[in-house]
């Protein structure tokens, strides 16, 4: 579709599946509105005023058509309803990640962060073919992350962690642009997406220099901001152990569960008293304010490291 | 003034009352939703951190709320009191009804004041001195911020009632109402119960939180 | 039943000429020319921004205006043009003048509420043109948190202030409305006799009162939190900014059918008067109406589908908002068998009729589109959506405002306005309209997001079709305000029906005199009953017209 | 209308005396170990005194049933509200990953 000169480009798995969609509801959309228009037209033509023609059957058997039209309606749109739900939730149910990266956006940037410690700003670059996870948080106003080849785009919350995925089919660059009204230079905070073959990808993340991984500054950040003081190993401090607690159930006090996701460590560190561990004294002090987002970001990868086997690498 | 001939739009007096208590109700289903989204921020709020909302419960003042809520009832007592006298011509113990209405709203405010002092001096006063106490957090400033918007907003509608209250009484005294024409008296009582009932839902959701069992 | 067509040497213009007389009136049809005078120099406000917005667009580097100009144009446009102008438009106006008429009443319910009324909504006006000369508001119409409360810079409050005392216009007109029909139906007049505008009216009425009183209280939460610098909304205590964003669209969703609804009602009025054909499946029109008011509340988050709400919530929203199309869908079906077998006449009030159906089932259509999540997924924040909702208020509801201006102009003024002139007009705002909204769809699926004030070059042959459009649309909005001014002096008179109609409001003398009705009229049959072979009608009282 | 002859006291002082005993229970029940039932108890009364208030004080009880319809309006409009809201704020959790 891309040689019409109003059709963007696709360049990610999400793009086809939107795109079918969309063209089904354009075709059934011009149909509609061709008989519509159609039928108006030949109406007001045949039963224009003064011309000679049988005038006497508009008016009987409503209720037949009536009820015909509302079920035929109701069922056509339940169909495109059903369609449409199971597309959304393959394009925000993210398989397991390849690679996960962080997003912070303030007025007005974007600022990315790859799990070996890279950072960009307005720029992120991606393999093709690897189902990519962000991790979307904001330090001001609300943003949205929006790659329009990808046909994705998630709104970036301040106070809460959004996600979302892709896997681009396309090496290439892509617009990122923000969706939503953020102030002033709204327009202008906007980026590319990088696609590119592996082996590049893998040439481009070592050309940025030697970095600590994200998991390895947060760590750093995790004993200076005194988290290892109780929840080290060998604290003596009644705090629960991190190790494994990404991913997992955790059981709350008071009866009821959570699931332990980047927004519940979030949560945790920023409002410890919301959700308390069951077994354990609601003894930690909040970090709300402390810590910026650049080092929060940090801190739940480092976090999510310890859920997985030693020496993998995420 | 007692034999009254209706407005022009209407056909009969009795027609002109029932259509404005009507629109009286109508006001109040206004009323459910703008006070409703309160409720619904507190809702969310008070799921999302029920533990924060138990410790900043714990520090309102039960006893004033309380000893409102009794006054409350029992003005809307002597409302629909002084609406039955004043349908029957009493026109002196209506007036005296309404007066007696209108002073508890008055003692409701001063009461309420009162707390607003307590509350300042327990340093509950988000933004201009709020301090938080052992083991609180950020959400025990949203719900104190939903207990000064809730009973402020609650407390406005209460004062406007009083003015209305105190403008009935001064008509019932000189005999403007019979049991042909007293719709302004019914409607300003539809309107003092529902202020009645905002209070009664307020208490719930303010004064009994953190209070011995968990 | 001549004596109800009153033939009084004065009416309701002629009656008494003092400006005390015009702003201290209880009349319905005198407040309602009052509503019109605001709304009309609002409607204009609100074009002189869209104008900016389409002129400043057509360069992508985006140099007419600053950036904060241009945020602060599209923000006074949306505040304006949705609560100063088409939330009032229909109901306030015509709704005003024509409800009583229409059910053989002598005045509204409460007709001093109905002037506080007009005082409120000028009050909330003044406050508007306040916060606009004082240097405007870029939050957008929605006034997003924590950015209104926290990081813009323009006159949130003030801007907030006009919209909630607004609201309290908007309730006295609703509850005035539901009150009065409830309560003054001439004898007769049963529920199911009522003529289709004043049902719409009615369910908006329903939808106002309902709605409205939350937005009030989420306005004054915002304003709260940003006065006082304090936390409602704020992430930084824990609130939840897309709390703020609920409560907005529990009032804003409905607020698109407080615009829609009451243009259903003007169109059917036209499309039957003009096909001279009872309008088909009557019943069912009245209640797609009534459950439109209602299944129209439970689909707000359709606009929060990326905003982070829960996903299953999404997909909850989604079933319903397909759900609340089905009534709509219904009522462009029976408008166009109404078609079917009539004798249609192409009188101006019928163009714009006919045009409203193509741009409102356009707007229609492409609303399944984005009810469709995933596709919402792309296209929401961008051009596609701004093209829809145009569709939808300006293609639908002002449409719909011109066809019942011009409808009952002459039942309005007593004049006739020049036919041809208005027939032109109606065509150049079905042309201009398309022209200016139909690239946006496209611009939308290509991927350009609402609110920049500068855009990639690719774009912009799509940009400058539109600000083409824009200007032939701006012409086609100024001329029906000449031509029609003239009509007041030069205008042939109109006798009581021109239209030949079969409502109450055309058994009155044009303009109608004081009280409507010199008696109390009776109501002995249904509305529309045009007969299509004979050419022949009979109105609502019972008496019948060649 | 309900034409009542003379002065009618006992109604009004019965539901005066069932709406403080109400009361009374609401507070006691905030020293009761009930764990999460506490808001369903506080609120469950609150509701009560709100409908008596409604049927006997502002005499809903005796009215047509169009006033019925808009008093219970408001209440009816805010099951939308918290209803489709709170299936957000309950769901929030996301998709589990696969």
């Amino acid at each position: 579709m891309e040689w019409l000169p109003f059709w963007p480009k696709d360049a990610a798995v999400s793009g086809h599946v939107v795109d079918t969609l969309y063209i089904f509801e354009l075709a059934l959309t011009t149909l509609i509105l061709i008989s519509v228009y159609g039928l108006m037209l030949v109406f007001c033509i045949r039963y224009w005023r003064g011309r000679k023609v049988d005038r006497t059957k508009g008016a009987a058997k409503s209720w037949v058509w009536e009820i015909g039209w509302t079920s035929a309606t109701l069922v056509a749109f339940l169909a495109l309803f059903v369609w449409g739900a199971k597309a959304f939730i393959f394009l925000y149910q993210p398989p397991p990640a390849d690679i996960e990266i962080f997003v912070v956006a303030k007025q007005w940037m974007w600022k990315t962060q790859h799990p070996g410690g890279q950072r960009e700003i307005d720029e992120l670059h991606v393999p093709i073919g690897k189902s990519v996870r962000l991790v979307l948080t904001s330090e001001d106003v609300i943003h949205s992350f929006y790659i329009p080849a990808f046909r994705v785009k998630h709104d970036v919350v301040p106070g809460q962690y959004e996600t979302f995925w892709f896997k681009a089919t396309k090496t290439g660059e892509f617009r990122l642009q923000c969706a939503e009204f953020c102030g002033t230079q709204h327009a202008h905070m906007g980026g590319r997406i990088v696609v590119m073959p592996a082996a590049a990808y893998a040439r481009w993340l070592t050309d940025q220099g030697a970095h600590e991984s994200l998991a390895r500054q947060g760590e750093a950040l995790f004993r200076k901001y005194g988290c290892s003081g109780c929840h080290g190993t060998n604290s003596a401090v009644h705090a629960p152990s991190l190790a494994g607690v990404y991913g997992s159930v955790v059981q709350l006090d008071g009866g009821g569960t959570a699931r332990a996701d980047e927004r519940y460590i979030r949560d945790s560190i920023l409002l410890p008293r919301s959700q308390i561990v069951a077994g354990y004294a609601p003894i930690m002090p909040s970090f709300a304010g402390q810590i910026g987002e650049d080092d929060l970001v940090a801190i739940v990868a480092y976090i999510q490291s310890l859920s997985r086997p030693p020496g993998a690498s995420p | 003034m007692r034999s009254l001939k209706p407005q022009m739009q209407f056909a009969t007096l009795a027609q002109q009352t029932e259509t404005a208590q009507l629109g009286m109700w109508v006001f109040i289903a206004t009323e459910v939703m703008f006070f409703g989204v309160l409720f619904f921020a507190y809702t969310v709020y008070r799921a999302s951190y029920p533990e924060q909302f138990r410790l900043a419960g714990h520090d309102t003042q039960l006893l004033l709320g309380s000893i409102n809520v009794a006054i409350l009832l029992t003005s809307s007592l002597t409302m629909v009191l002084a609406i039955n006298a004043a349908r029957e011509q009493r026109d002196r113990m209506a007036a005296g009804l309404l007066l007696a209405t209108a002073a508890l709203g008055l003692a409701f405010i001063g009461i309420k004041g009162y707390e607003y002092l307590l509350d300042y001096q327990a340093q509950s006063v988000p933004r201009l001195d709020y301090v938080f106490k052992p083991g609180q957090g950020g959400p025990t400033e949203l719900f104190w911020m939903f207990y000064f918007i809730a009973t402020g907003v609650h407390a406005i509608h209460l004062s406007i009632g009083i003015v209305l209250v105190l403008i009935m009484a001064w008509r019932a005294r000189r005999g403007a109402f019979s049991r042909a024409y007293h719709a302004p008296l019914e409607v300003v009582g539809l309107y003092w119960s529902f202020v009645d009932i905002v209070w009664v839902f307020l208490f719930a959701a303010i004064y009994p939180l953190g209070r011995g069992g968990t | 039943m001549t004596s109800i067509a009153a033939e009084l040497p004065s009416n309701y213009l002629t009656r008494e000429h003092t400006v005390r007389s015009w702003l201290l009136t209880t009349d319905h049809k005198r407040i309602a020319l009052l509503f019109f005078a605001s709304i009309t120099f609002f409607f204009f406000v609100g074009g002189f921004a869209a104008t900016l917005i389409r002129l400043h667009l057509v360069n992508p580097a985006g140099t007419l205006l600053q950036p904060d100009m241009y945020n602060r144009m599209f923000t006074m446009h949306g505040i304006v043009m949705v609560w100063f102008f088409l939330i009032p438009s229909i109901p306030a106006t015509l709704g005003n003048f024509l409800l009583p008429l229409m059910i053989g009443a002598h005045d509204l319910a409460f007709p001093r509420l109905n002037l506080a009324s007009w005082y409120v909504f000028n009050i909330s006006g003044a406050l508007a043109i306040y916060f606009l000369l004082a240097g405007g508001v870029d939050t957008g119409w929605t006034f997003y948190t924590p950015f209104s409360t926290m990081y813009s810079n323009g006159h949130v409050m003030a801007a907030a202030a006009a919209v909630f005392v607004n609201g309290f216009s908007t309730i006295m007109t609703a509850l005035n409305f539901v009150v009065t029909t409830h309560r003054l139906r001439a004898p007769g007049m049963t529920f199911m006799r009522l003529p289709l505008f004043v049902w719409a009216i009615y369910a908006t009425s329903l939808v106002m009162l309902l709605a409205t009183p939350v937005l009030a209280m989420t306005l004054a939460l915002m304003a709260i939190e940003r006065g006082l610098h304090v936390g409602i909304f704020d992430p930084a205590l824990g609130g939840d900014p897309l709390l703020f964003q609920h409560l907005f669209w529990f009032y804003s969703h409905p607020a698109v059918y407080i615009m829609i609804l009451p243009a259903f009602g003007v169109i059917s009025e036209v499309i039957t008067c003009f096909a001279r054909k009872r309008i088909f499946g009557y019943e069912g029109m009245v209640w797609a109406m009534m459950a439109i008011a209602i299944i129209g509340f439970l689909v707000w988050g359709h606009h929060m589908f990326v905003a982070g709400i829960s996903i299953y919530a999404a997909i909850l929203y989604s079933v319903m908002t397909f759900i609340v199309a089905v009534p709509s869908a219904i009522k462009v079906f029976n408008w166009i068998a109404t078609l079917h077998g009539g004798s249609i006449r192409f009188d101006a009030p019928m163009l714009y009729a006919l045009g409203f159906i193509g741009l409102f089932t356009t707007g229609g259509l492409t609303g399944l589109i984005i009810a469709t999540v995933a596709i919402d997924v792309h296209v929401t924040d961008t051009y596609f959506i701004v093209a829809h909702f145009h569709y939808i208020m300006v293609g639908g509801a002002v449409t719909a405002y011109f066809a019942g201006l011009h409808y009952w102009w002459p039942k309005i003024t007593g004049r006739l306005y020049p036919e041809i002139w208005a027939r032109g007009a109606a065509l150049l705002i079905f042309v201009g309209f398309n022209l200016t909204f139909f690239p946006q769809f496209i611009l939308g699926y290509l991927g350009m997001p609402r609110r920049y004030y500068a855009y990639p070059p690719e774009f912009q042959v799509w940009h400058v079709l539109s600000s083409a459009g824009a200007s032939i649309l701006a012409v086609a909005y100024v001329l029906p305000l000449f031509y029609l001014a003239w009509s007041l002096v030069y205008g042939a008179k109109a006798g009581p029906n021109p239209w030949r109609a079969t409502g109450l409001e055309w058994r009155s003398a044009s303009p109608p005199p004081a009280h409507n009705f010199s008696g109390t009229p009776f109501v002995t049959t249904g509305p529309y009953r045009y007969n299509t072979t004979d050419d022949g009608y009979v109105s609502q009282d019972g008496s019948a017209g060649a | 209308m309900s034409g009542a002859g003379r002065l009618t006291l006992r109604p009004y002082i019965v539901a005066w005396a069932v709406l403080v005993l109400l009361f009374g229970l609401s507070v006691l029940s905030a020293y009761l170990d009930i764990g999460v039932f506490h808001p369903v108890v506080n609120f469950g009364i609150a509701a009560t005194q709100a409908a008596i208030i409604l049927l006997v004080f502002m005499r809903l009880y005796g009215h047509p049933s169009l006033t019925w319809v808009f008093a219970g309006a408001g209440f009816f409009w805010l099951l939308f509200l918290f209803g489709l809201g709170l299936a957000d704020y309950a769901t929030r959790t996301g998709f589990p990953t696969q």
